[in-house]
């Protein structure tokens, strides 16, 4: 599935009316699918509330970054706080929906997503308060790694970003919810069989009897 | 009350072994001027405080090339491969705290308190039982307070007493700095006059500030940087 | 987003036994409109949270002399004879905290933390020694977060999505309060446009505000206080 | 004495360039005695560094009181925030000096003024931080309360405001300092002799060779 398919699933989770935060990479992506007159606040950790689209080049402003570094553009009605305000507001449970990255996620709804011991350690940034405090985590990551391994576990190995938070995950291949029953599959990809899903999926997947695609 | 001072002066207050706070989180509110003279006079065994190790070649990575900092207390250091090589290395210690703890505990340092009971990260690998206490029924981490000798401080506007003022995503972790610290170094390419500033939209107050630093320009390191349009 | 209500069903939220800050010290930033609200509708059995007991016949003190308070946590209600009265008649409960312990009490819970450590007034009598506790070779004290089901919130202006900037010493504990209940009520004499407001002036992000009230006029008791004149 | 001369005594505590807090009463009263050109910025606790002389009636700012509900000035350069950093400018110890008052201060710099147990104890306010964390209190109030009795006491009785806070005290009657060695008398009222005011001050005093007056 293209990234464009898949970053533009993830943009569906977005209702109006609601406050976002974006992890780096993917999700931040999806911020470019959002209609322009979609009344949406975009939380960035840095300190700003209402971050919207990227800046085109001969627009941007050298002091108006997000907390990935891409220079951006405000919406109307957005403020700007100190590093404090900013994480009292995730840690307030201000924050509807955070819509995270991550290494491996499990039918638990654990996520790992900051550290892969001797191998990747550059810092825990924001993860744990917006993984363990937002009301709705939604991971959005490639359902395999480079080398095919499943990120979809029945139980997470690295460790852990935050305990029981995610909700949903959204990958290349599958929508998924975490119940208390199990993972519970919502949507396929249009290109692939339930066959190939399961299979190059390591957790346990509940099927219902009907199944979107996307 | 007039706390202007040459550049050279102020950072000239650093001693070897000084812990600095430094405000910005990526490139805005990173004071570049004041960290530029700080490599230029060559204070060594430095503590750094700051959100990020900035990108290779620019702020307080270049302080880290140059072998003035033997330690760095920060959140993420993703985006300058050559700071994480230097701490897989062992060439520098590097000591990590989720970002808003990091932000919680240099906020109430500034607010003259010792520490702060969270419910961050306490079942996970970055807490020591030894941090954790009963206190009215649940399990919490003590988190110490964290405050430094010096804050380097970005400001987008400053009068001649101190008073700063921030602009968009520079703000940061510049004011909560300018308060934990014991000794405040802000530069602006912006001196105003006393009585200039709205009093309400002061993020600064004059009281926590030793020395304005007047920057008569700004180097490239304050503009866009074209690297983050190579997409 | 738009958060506009008429302060009718801004205030009929609030149910009896409700725990409510009210920001203002003295009589800047007391929002006495939503208090007459709250007063004209009689809900009782309140738990009220501010700086002081406002004047005789104003604010807070009318709720109070209406009966409608069990209890206020408070810093000083020396300006207040009848309030002192009715607590030592024991008519209402009053607990005193000291005032920067008070307004970090409030920061703490409004950062979502749950305590902070303290060394003020730590050897006399406001201290229990089971507050106490050693920690990195001092003794302190555990000060627990003040949080509370309501804020009833004056700023002097706010945009329709409930950004809000405050004026002049009427900020007091507002922004605090802001952030430290779980619902916050703001009134405002000055409703703007959504984009009229500075990013960077605005003292209380719209992230924490449930409802704001458009003030038509502004009663008496806002006005500069005729008996404080009579020196 | 007259509170004029009193007052304007204290007032010549101030320096050019400090920070200074002044108490409910008597020390609010000597901003009104020093000079308009002088650099000093006054903090209020309600969040006002840069505080200035009474607001006369017509030009009052119905938003802008200090800690006594005054109508205030503001000078330039000034600032506001809100209590909670009011307070962190005090505990941060930038305050240079507070002006206080007192129901009772003693020989070792022991303040008691927030509470008469049973009679007064409208609560706690500032007091106590200023005491504790100011680099500099100075104590300013009557020697003697309305029944006469001493203020200065070899040891306070009512419950403290803080412990070993007080510098210096100033009265209608005397100036006194806090010394290792005990309450050192540095000046005496115009109107009142040595015997006099030993015999209205129940701490013992050491009393130098040359004392001013005032």
């Amino acid at each position: 599935m293209s990234i464009d398919r898949l970053v533009r699933r993830a943009a569906q989770e977005i209702k109006s009316g609601q406050i976002i935060n974006l992890g780096i990479g993917l999700p931040t992506m999806l911020i470019e699918y959002l209609p322009n007159d979609m009344e949406v606040l975009i939380h960035s950790e840095n300190g700003v509330l209402g971050a919207w689209k990227k800046a085109p080049r001969e627009l941007a402003e050298p002091q108006l970054i997000d907390a990935g570094g891409n220079y951006i553009t405000m919406r109307a009605g957005g403020s700007i706080f100190d590093s404090a305000v900013s994480f009292a507001l995730i840690r307030r449970s201000k924050l509807d929906i955070s819509i995270m990255g991550a290494f491996e996620v499990d039918e638990k709804g654990n996520l790992a997503n900051w550290k892969i011991p001797g191998r990747f350690s550059p810092g825990i940034g924001g993860a744990m308060e917006l993984a363990q405090k937002t009301k709705k985590v939604i991971v959005l990551c490639t359902h395999n790694d480079k080398s095919g391994q499943s990120k979809i576990l029945k139980q997470c190995t690295l460790p852990l970003t935050a305990k029981h938070c995610v909700s949903r995950i959204i990958t290349d291949k599958a929508v998924m919810d975490i119940t208390d029953e199990g993972l519970l599959l919502k949507e396929m990809a249009q290109d692939i069989t339930l066959q190939e899903l399961i299979a190059c999926t390591e957790a346990n997947l509940i099927i219902p009897d009907t199944i979107g695609r996307f | 009350m007039n706390k202007q001072q040459t550049i050279e002066e102020s950072i000239a207050k650093i001693p070897h072994g000084a812990v600095i706070m430094v405000g910005g989180f990526g490139s805005p509110g990173t004071p570049f001027s004041l960290i530029n003279e700080l490599i230029r006079q060559g204070q060594k065994n430095l503590t750094l405080i700051k959100n990020d190790a900035n990108e290779k070649a620019i702020g307080i990575s270049k302080l880290i090339e140059n072998g003035q900092v033997d330690k760095l207390i920060t959140t993420h250091i993703g985006l300058n491969k050559g700071v994480v090589e230097m701490m897989n290395s062992g060439q520098m210690q590097v000591m990590f705290f989720p970002q808003g703890i990091l932000a919680e505990k240099i906020r109430i340092a500034g607010a003259g308190s010792f520490g702060f009971l969270s419910d961050i990260g306490i079942d996970s690998e970055i807490t020591d039982p030894s941090q954790l206490i009963e206190w009215q029924g649940k399990t919490l981490k003590i988190e110490s307070a964290l405050n430094a000798d010096f804050a380097l401080i970005h400001a987008q506007k400053a009068d001649l007493y101190g008073n700063l003022i921030y602009r968009a995503s520079a703000m940061n972790f510049n004011p909560l700095m300018a308060m934990a610290a014991n000794h405040v170094i802000a530069e602006t390419p912006n001196i105003v006059p006393v009585g200039d500033l709205v009093p309400e939209s002061i993020h600064t107050p004059s009281a926590f500030v030793a020395s304005v630093v007047a920057l008569q320009s700004l180097t490239k390191e304050y503009e866009v940087m074209e690297r983050r349009f190579e997409y």
